[in-house]
């Protein structure tokens, strides 16, 4: 189990194969991976969004999403989780978050890596604030 | 012997302040925290956290705890709602 | 929308990164990714599998998941997919299947991730043979 | 004219041949075929694909066709079930 927090542009697919690289146990024993990405868009609500800057709390931060990660790992049988999220500026087209689950199987894959990401929007502290042509503002929740 | 007081986003930019330190007399709970240092009524759908924990208006804090205010959080994704999935 | 049948060893990350490079347009359209990637593991209904052979009918096989991405494109709203499935002889650890999906919404790409790797099991011609310690035997589907 | 006849898997292991040819003459459905290719009954859950489309045993078959027979599939990744899950 991973979770790291990114002040600078992260690439999700170089970090899965780092992960598994350094994880030789896992080879041979998951026959699973569901992966979610979240990316930062060009467009939201109806404008184009230049900049965004992703602030948080950076000691929670880190203990609410183990937290949310050791719950996924009690409900489903998994076999791994990693967790990158971003914070700070960044611009269009940057990945802001990856979920990564290890499993022996696809339903718990699936269920955990969708788990977590559903977990992490309601609950790790952070707040998106982008700059569009009108100014900046602060993204309503969903 | 003091609190401190931490606020994010929206509700830091209003208040003009991100960090603040209070006496622990007087105080006991986190409204109190609240009333003592940011003075105006609490925006609606503000979140407690103390000692990173989430927590409640009402809960009580000890001396030397981190008391922090902030608004519902927006991590993750950007916008994964479909807009034309509202009225 | 790309479909690739790959009968040496592939590495899902890098198939990703290089599907993304050359789909510039995506870039700032996409707020998700949904990826699943199936592995092949070293052990199976209780025996250890040494090697395996995926055999498959090639013309039909682009054929049917072709098919399948584009139901997945006409019920969700995605903006790509892509799938590469293994086939020949295989050895554990091997990946045998990526599904990624793109697109503006995460509920989007999940559900059509999903979709598609429950109907390539269903529906694409293929066929496991395993090889354990007491002999050959073919996989019986779920 | 003749029909191309495929046999896949188990069932091309069991017949000793992957490919086949026979005359139309006298062809009407898949189940013709099997029978003039094969000549045992069908296993059971024998898939059926005409040109490569999925197909069943009652389909017609036209002269030139390619006639395909294989056991259920197996793609995707290896075992997703969870054998906890089994009686």
């Amino acid at each position: 189990m991973s979770v790291r927090l990114a002040g600078e542009a992260f690439d999700p697919w170089g970090e899965i194969q780092s992960f598994q690289s350094g994880h030789p146990k896992l080879a041979g024993k998951f026959g699973a991976t569901a992966v979610f990405v979240g990316t930062m868009r060009d467009f939201n609500e109806g404008a184009a969004v230049e900049a965004m800057v992703l602030e948080h709390y950076e000691s929670m931060t880190r203990r609410e999403i183990e937290k949310i990660c050791a719950q996924a790992v009690s409900r489903w049988e998994i076999l791994d989780v990693l967790v990158v999220h971003r914070h700070g500026p960044l611009a269009p087209n940057d990945p802001i978050v990856l979920v990564a689950v290890w499993s022996a199987h696809r339903d718990a894959a699936f269920a955990a890596c969708r788990f977590v990401i559903d977990e992490l929007k309601t609950r790790a502290p952070f707040w998106k604030q982008e700059q569009t042509g009108a100014g900046q503002r602060w993204v309503a929740p969903e | 012997m003091t609190i401190t007081v931490r606020f994010f986003a929206s509700i830091r930019e209003r208040l003009g302040k991100s960090e603040d330190h209070v006496a622990f007399q007087g105080i006991g709970t986190a409204a109190d925290v609240w009333q003592r240092s940011a003075g105006i009524p609490a925006p609606a759908n503000t979140l407690v956290a103390i000692n990173q924990e989430y927590a409640s208006l009402d809960s009580p804090v000890r001396d030397g705890d981190e008391v922090a205010f902030f608004p519902p959080v927006t991590g993750g994704s950007v916008a994964p709602v479909d807009p034309r999935a509202r009225s």
